[in-house]
């Protein structure tokens, strides 16, 4: 099956941000010919392991080897050059430029007087497809691309690359299972002709249908590489989380109130159509679904930061106009959004600031901010949510994610929300905060706030939630009570096919 | 989209878009010539025609310039001043002085790669946004030629012979200054279009951060647009002296909007990735007719800048409306995998 | 939605306003031409020229030639005075920047500011200003308005210029064609002058065979005027004479035409400086061309600020005094003092000039 | 490393801000002990009127560029509204409809930036290069060549003259009210709050309930209406209304708000800075010329302060990672 000698050795490779110890003495190996998964809650170091391959990140102790040398990576183009090719969980190509030229950029066939050969580039693109089993035009530009094709491309790149080891970082996050089946494929052919694949994944049906080996990190820190056949699924999720998973969804019993959010046929096209749901105050209901089927855009929706086609929202019995946050802030609606460093906060501004934003109006006196006010209001509000940090003046990027969360919590409960929508609450963030913010949501229900929660990790979802809601391809395709909801069924319903677990 | 094989190497739907943005100028400018050469058929006559390329050459060549650097998402607002600095040192180096028409180019280009180092430089690894520092080095390279000027003129009447018959005689009856400004046309065009680097820039200005992780050596080719941005800006400084003979100071005062202007209304967006040199040169070219045309249509020369103006905001909206078309219907046929 | 009432209430506001009648250019102008003449105090034709006085010179713009042969002229003749010359002006020939530079004079306490207006009514208040700060006030090369200023060196009588400048393009026509003018700036006081002039002159029959086609504008910017004179050629084919009468715009013209093929089609004319044109005399693309001494003009204008910096004369019409070598002058109406007449220049006697 | 890089960053601009003041400070003092005649109280009042179109244009433009955008359109729309008010006075209108008229003219100018930039969604580099054409081609196209002198004495005298007999012009009243207004509106109101938030995000302020789009245009109204309100000073100063008036100007005023302290990638600046940087600018000018040295110096210092401004920061920084 693999070759005797690894093709790649990580030895003892630490990083260090700051004060954070991202990755601490990690050492694996990744053999030619096989794939190895690479596996770890968020924030556990998988992505800082995949920036150092990458050359993005230079380690700050510890070597890596590329057949036995220890190589230098400290550029993208040392990476590149040694052979090592990294597809992104979310592409990186020039949307301007052809398929063609993306896939040939650096490497792009010479004629005469070293002038690019661009039929023979586009050839070569077309010979890879084909290889590929997938039919792109190269001839056209990559914006516009979905994302799944635009993960095809990256691999035909690094196919093009005859790269040795090929990372791939989360990149079934957005496909569809036909899609993933497509991907497995060509990740299949390109491990039989001999590549060393790194296939990190939050899937365990994936990693046990493509992987030979996989390698657990938890907390920046190496758990144990084991062979697939000598693992179970169970043991896995054991040696990832490093404790007993109950405590983690502190879910208390609520008998739901008043139906305080009503969403009644809203559309989008082309991103999802015809969704209705109600939420109780003092319900949790879990919106779930694979990343892009629409979970995030349809709360976005409701919300006003997205617009819509069609439907009503009405909160508290009262419409809602489309595309307008002030008045669904005014109705009662608070939006924890999904992306924290883009949508959540402003990263270059102070935490005071963040938190107080939403309020600004609310905070004025005669329509003047004068300081005061604002100062004591962020900090009482940080200081419900036990947010650390030195002082309120300083910029809300120097936090760590977790605190971060915090203050967009902090941020939206200072608004006294009657329906509390968090899309992805806990993502990035560790362990202790994780729980404390499904503590904080918890309380909230108890407290008769609507919770509309958005989640991708179904440990959460089924730990916290009331109800499930899942969709599919811009649909809603199920909903299931809480004693309904499994992994399995919920995955069924958000794959559309019966699950491999 | 559901062949799948060897697609024949064809047109790409890309260059078919791009080739669509410059046959939009090409089609204003013929427009333009026919309207003019109707109301005053002298127009079209040699001498005019001349003289409205002779006055594009020195625009066209400062514009694929600045479309170098525009095309890697930057932008060079010092070619104006890069210009004046350049046209003085190669007329005070000529003065009384007949030094042969090819070390007055390299001369001025070698002024002009200097100053494109510089700013270069100051972008990339001083970590200053290309707007900041070239409004900077455009009023410091001013400032630096009037401090040398100091109120001097150089006149036709200094300069040698040979050099001020470089800005009129022709080949073939074709100017000296335009044939060179084809070929600086030409060479950039074809090294943006066909070589491995010109592709690189094209791939900076469409995703910066895509361009890091794909290994492309963003330092040198950033100060590399921009050399080749202040070298065109110092050629275009010696067709100036050569053309108009008269030099002080305040040559080129200005340009440098005339210049953005032609490259915007050449079809290179400003947000890098897109565009060419082509378009860009097409651009200068019809600027300058316009303004050519309005003289003798006894239009008000005031008309000039607002029409410029006007043509600016069309370009840039047109463009919006076109990418808009373009995306919807490319996300179209963009869902194939079945 | 308040502001847009806001915008509305301004509206009607103005409208209101304008129904009330409110200052209106046809009522002020009353008022301005009644501003008080500031020259008090009397002549002492007697009094001695002082010494040590501190004369600045202001020209439209620094780095112009005509300007440097002019200042050159005032620098020396500052010499013979044994007082302090300076030199100072913007590079773009704004009237904005000249107001800074009047304002700097003014604090540096020159005893003659000698100015060339970019705008004879935006240097104005300035100028005044200067005045009741005890500072004399010359204008040369485009006069100020009246009220401003103490006395203008006016380097050749309107008429005088343009009279010879028909002259010359009806030799150079052969009495009958199209005949074009390339000017400075279009609100440039003396071309607008001589242009004026020129336009009486061409309506006497005897030059009812010139017709004067267009006047075009080039700024006095070199580049400009190349192509302003380029533009005249291709709209009227059937040009015989191009007239500038400006140093800028003569030199820019004839280079076009000398390195065309209407070389030896189209006559220039107008006025410039020898050194210039010498090059396109002797090729032949001008016949003849005419101006008075530049140099002079500067000359006559630092005797003028020491005259009355020095009491000697205040200004007033039929004042006399004395500018060195140029020999003895007498001050006309409203302040101006006439230099002289222009004098012609041809491929015969240009090696004499060197200005 | 993140974390701590935007720590410095944080402090970085209240540094910088500091270090403007102080720096204009020094100046001004080193300039009233050293050169002759720059400490007098008429030379303040020449060093208030030089540098009024560029202050007042200055305070809009910061909250335009905190916002991450940028107008280059506003010494065209000075311009332009200055051939207008010539234009109508040549018509005899009074020149009380006149100036209200030129205000809401800089407005609808703006206001046209705002809709490229806001409701088509163009970028305002480009746009406003367009409009800086256009507002001065128009501006030729309605006076030409030509300058409207002799407007009312009255006016006039106000603009250039001083409050009753002290030396203070009256024009530094309507510097002082506008700051205040502006710096109010941008550090103590909800308004400012988004300004700076749509700067530094603007999907985060949206998310939090901010309409850039909105807030970008009237930002450009406001713009366009000061830009509008200089032209009206400039002609009543010169009393000479042309076309031609503030040209290049944007640059003088955008190197202003940068050099206080603004950044141009929009979220980060303070008011007071800017008016440091404006004054800094000023008083070089004018010290400079009072010293004879040429107005060619002070390009190069312009310059020079412009990259400084932000190279620096950028360099100290480096080199304090460097060292640790």
């Amino acid at each position: 099956m693999a070759d005797s000698s690894p093709v790649l050795r990580v030895r003892a490779v630490s990083k260090s941000f700051g004060a954070v110890a991202a990755v601490r003495e990690v050492s694996f190996d990744l053999y030619g010919g096989e794939a190895h998964a690479l596996v770890g809650e968020n924030g556990a170091g998988k992505s800082t392991i995949v920036k150092m391959l990458a050359g993005v990140h230079r380690p700050d102790a510890g070597t890596i080897e590329l057949a036995g040398t220890p190589v230098d990576l400290s550029s993208p183009a040392d990476a590149k050059a040694a052979g090592i090719a990294v597809i992104y969980q979310e592409p990186t190509l020039f949307p301007d430029l052809s398929v063609a030229e993306n896939i040939g950029m650096g490497r792009q066939p010479l004629g005469r007087f070293k002038t690019i050969d661009r039929a023979a580039m586009v050839r070569q693109a077309g010979q890879l497809f084909t290889r590929l089993g997938v039919s792109i035009d190269p001839n056209r530009p990559a914006r516009g691309l979905s994302i799944a094709d635009q993960q095809l491309v990256e691999i035909a790149k690094a196919l093009s690359a005859d790269a040795r080891v090929v990372v791939m970082d989360e990149p079934t996050a957005a496909l569809t299972g036909v899609e993933v089946e497509r991907l497995f494929a060509v990740a299949r052919s390109l491990r039989d002709d001999g590549a060393a694949l790194m296939f990190i994944s939050h899937r365990f049906e994936e990693i046990t249908a493509l992987c030979e080996r996989v390698t657990i990190m938890r907390d920046g820190r190496l758990v144990s590489t084991d062979l697939l056949t000598d693992i179970t699924v169970d043991e896995m999720v054991r040696k990832m989380v490093g404790r007993d998973l109950g405590a983690l969804f502190p879910k208390q019993d609520v008998t739901p109130g008043a139906t305080a959010l009503s969403v009644a046929g809203i559309s989008r096209d082309p991103v999802f159509a015809d969704i209705s749901f109600d939420v109780r105050a003092g319900e949790i209901v879990a919106l779930a679904g694979l990343v892009g089927s629409g979970r995030s855009e349809v709360v976005q929706s409701i919300f006003g930061v997205d617009p819509r086609d069609a439907g009503t929202v009405q909160v508290g019995g009262k419409t809602l106009k489309p595309g307008t946050p002030k008045q669904a802030m005014a109705a009662g609606v608070a939006l924890v959004p999904e992306d924290r460093r883009q949508q959540g906060l402003l990263m270059e501004l102070s935490i005071e600031r963040n938190v107080t934003l939403p309020r600004s109006r609310a905070l004025s006196q005669l329509g003047f901010l004068t300081g005061g006010r604002e100062r004591r209001s962020a900090k009482e509000w940080t200081d419900r949510l036990k947010t650390k940090y030195g002082r309120l003046s300083d910029e809300v990027g120097t936090l760590s994610g977790g605190n971060q969360q915090k203050v967009v919590l902090a941020k939206w409960l200072a608004t006294n929300p009657k329906v509390l929508i968090v899309d992805e609450p806990t993502r990035g963030i560790d362990v202790g905060t994780k729980a404390e913010v499904h503590r904080l949501m918890s309380s909230l229900a108890a407290d008769g706030v609507a919770v509309l929660m958005v989640s991708s990790e179904l440990p959460e979802v089924l730990g916290m939630a009331d109800r499930v809601l899942v969709m599919r391809e811009g649909r809603l395709v199920a909903e299931l009570s809480r004693a309904e909801s499994t992994e399995e069924s919920v995955m069924f319903a958000a794959t559309g096919q019966e699950a491999t677990l | 989209m559901t062949a799948v094989g060897l697609p024949a190497p064809r047109r790409s739907s890309l260059d078919v878009v791009l080739r669509a943005r410059e046959l939009g100028i090409v089609l204003a400018l013929a427009v333009l010539v026919a309207v003019t050469t109707i109301s005053n058929p002298r127009f079209l006559s040699g001498q005019s025609i001349r003289d409205i390329l002779l006055n594009t050459a020195i625009l066209a060549v400062l514009a694929v310039g600045q479309a170098v650097v525009v095309i890697t998402r930057n932008i060079d607002l010092s070619v104006g001043s890069v210009l004046g600095l350049s046209a003085f040192t190669v007329g005070t180096l000529l003065q009384n002085n007949n030094l042969p028409v090819i070390l007055a180019l390299l001369v001025g280009a070698g002024v002009g790669v200097v100053c494109g180092a510089l700013n270069g430089v100051l972008v990339r690894y001083g970590n200053v946004p290309a707007l900041v520092v070239t409004l900077g080095t455009l009023y410091v390279v001013r400032g630096v030629t009037y401090f040398w000027a100091g109120g001097s003129q150089i006149n036709a009447d200094e300069l040698p012979s040979g050099f001020l018959n470089f800005g009129n005689a022709t080949l073939i009856g074709i100017p000296y200054l335009v044939l060179l400004a084809v070929l600086v046309l030409v060479v950039t065009g074809v090294v943006l279009r066909s070589y491995r680097m010109g592709r690189e820039l094209y791939a900076m200005g469409s995703s910066p951060q895509a361009a890091r992780l794909a290994g492309i050596p963003v330092a040198r080719r950033t100060i590399g647009a921009f050399v080749v941005s202040g070298g065109l800006a110092g050629l275009a400084g010696v067709l100036f002296a050569a053309r108009f003979g008269t030099i002080d100071a305040a040559a080129g005062t200005g340009y440098e909007l005339n210049v953005v202007a032609a490259v915007v209304v050449g079809g290179v967006a400003v947000f890098g990735g897109s565009g060419s040199v082509w378009g860009a040169a097409l651009g200068a070219l019809l600027l300058t007719t316009i303004g050519s045309a309005l003289a003798v249509l006894e239009i008000n020369q005031f008309w000039q800048q607002a029409i410029v103006g006007a043509l600016i905001l069309l370009a840039i909206g047109a463009d919006r409306l076109v990418a808009a078309r373009v995306a919807a219907s490319l996300k179209k046929r963009g869902s194939h995998v079945s | 939605m308040t502001r847009r009432k806001n915008l509305a209430v301004l509206a009607v506001v103005a409208l209101a306003l304008t129904a009330c009648g409110g200052t209106t250019k046809s009522s002020t102008e009353s008022q301005n031409t009644a501003a008080p003449a500031t020259t008090a105090g009397k002549a002492d034709p007697n009094a001695p020229i002082k010494e040590g006085l501190k004369i600045a010179y202001l020209p439209k713009q620094l780095n112009n030639p005509y300007t440097d042969v002019e200042v050159g002229g005032g620098k020396v003749a500052v010499g013979e005075l044994k007082g302090e010359y300076k030199l100072v002006g913007p590079n773009d020939a704004s009237a904005s920047s000249q107001v800074s530079y009047i304002n700097t004079l003014i604090q540096q306490q020159q005893n003659v500011i000698v100015v060339a207006a970019n705008d004879p009514n935006a240097v104005c208040p300035s100028l005044n200003q200067a005045r009741k700060a005890g500072i004399k006030v010359v204008t040369f090369d485009s006069d100020a308005a009246k009220t401003c200023r103490d006395a203008f060196i006016n380097q050749a009588t309107t008429q005088g210029i343009g009279e010879s400048l028909v002259k010359m393009a009806s030799e150079l026509a052969g009495g009958s064609g199209e005949i074009a003018i390339l000017s400075a700036t279009p609100n440039a006081t003396n071309q607008n002058s001589w242009i004026q002039v020129m336009k009486t002159e061409l309506a006497k029959p005897e030059n009812a065979k010139l017709k004067l086609v267009k006047i075009a504008y080039g700024n006095d910017d070199d580049q400009k005027s190349f192509t302003e004179a380029q533009g005249l050629l291709q709209s009227y084919p059937n040009l015989k004479v191009i007239v500038s009468p400006t140093t800028v715009g003569i030199a820019a013209a004839s280079r076009y035409v000398s390195a065309s093929n209407y070389k030896g089609k189209v006559a220039i004319t107008g006025l410039g400086l020898p050194n210039q044109m010498r090059k396109f005399v002797k090729d032949g693309t001008v016949k003849k061309f005419a101006l008075w001494n530049p140099a002079d003009i500067g000359y006559l204008a630092a005797y003028t600020g020491a005259a009355l910096s020095s009491g000697q004369i205040t200004g007033a019409q039929g004042e006399k005094f004395k500018a060195g070598k140029l020999g003895d002058y007498t001050i006309g109406a409203d302040g101006e003092i006439v230099l002289g007449p222009p004098t012609e220049f041809t491929a015969a006697n240009i090696d004499k000039f060197n200005f | 490393m993140s974390a701590e890089l935007t720590a410095t960053r944080a402090s970085r601009f209240a540094n910088w801000n500091v270090a403007i003041i102080a720096i204009t400070v020094v100046v001004l003092i080193v300039a009233a002990a050293t050169v002759d005649n720059f400490g007098t109280s008429e030379n303040f009042g020449f060093l208030v009127l030089d540098v009024l179109p560029i202050a007042i244009i200055a305070l809009p433009m910061t909250l335009v560029i905190v916002t991450g955008e940028i107008d280059l359109s506003v010494a065209s729309t000075l311009g332009l509204s200055s051939a207008v008010m010539g234009y109508l006075w040549n018509q005899n209108q009074p020149i009380e409809t006149i100036i209200p008229l030129c205000l809401l003219l800089g407005a609808v100018l703006g206001a046209v930036n705002g809709f490229f930039v806001t409701v088509l969604g163009l970028p305002s580099l480009a746009v406003t290069i367009g409009t800086l054409a256009l507002y001065r081609g128009l501006a030729f196209v309605v006076l030409g060549d030509s300058a409207v002198a002799d407007f009312p004495p009255s006016y006039t005298a106000w603009v250039t003259g001083t409050i009753g007999s002290t030396p203070i012009p009256n024009v530094l009243i309507i510097i002082v009210v506008l700051a205040i207004v502006f710096g109010v509106i941008l550090h103590a109101t909800p308004i400012g709050r988004a300004v700076f938030a749509v700067g530094a995000s603007e999907q985060a302020a949206r998310f939090a309930g901010v309409r850039p789009g909105r807030l970008k245009f009237w930002l450009y109204v406001a713009s366009g209406l000061v830009s509008g309100l200089a032209g009206v000073l400039w002609t009543l100063r010169y009393s000479s209304a042309r076309a031609d008036n503030g040209a290049g100007l944007e640059l003088a005023v955008v190197a202003a708000v940068l050099l206080g302290g603004v950044s141009i990638f929009g979220g980060k600046g303070a008011l007071p800075g800017v008016i440091a940087g404006v004054v800094l600018l000023g008083s070089l000018q004018n010290a400079l010329r009072l010293s004879d040295v040429s107005n060619e110096a002070l390009n190069v210092v312009t310059g020079v302060l412009l990259i400084a401004s932000v190279l620096g920061p950028n360099l100290a920084n480096r080199l304090k990672g460097w060292k640790q």
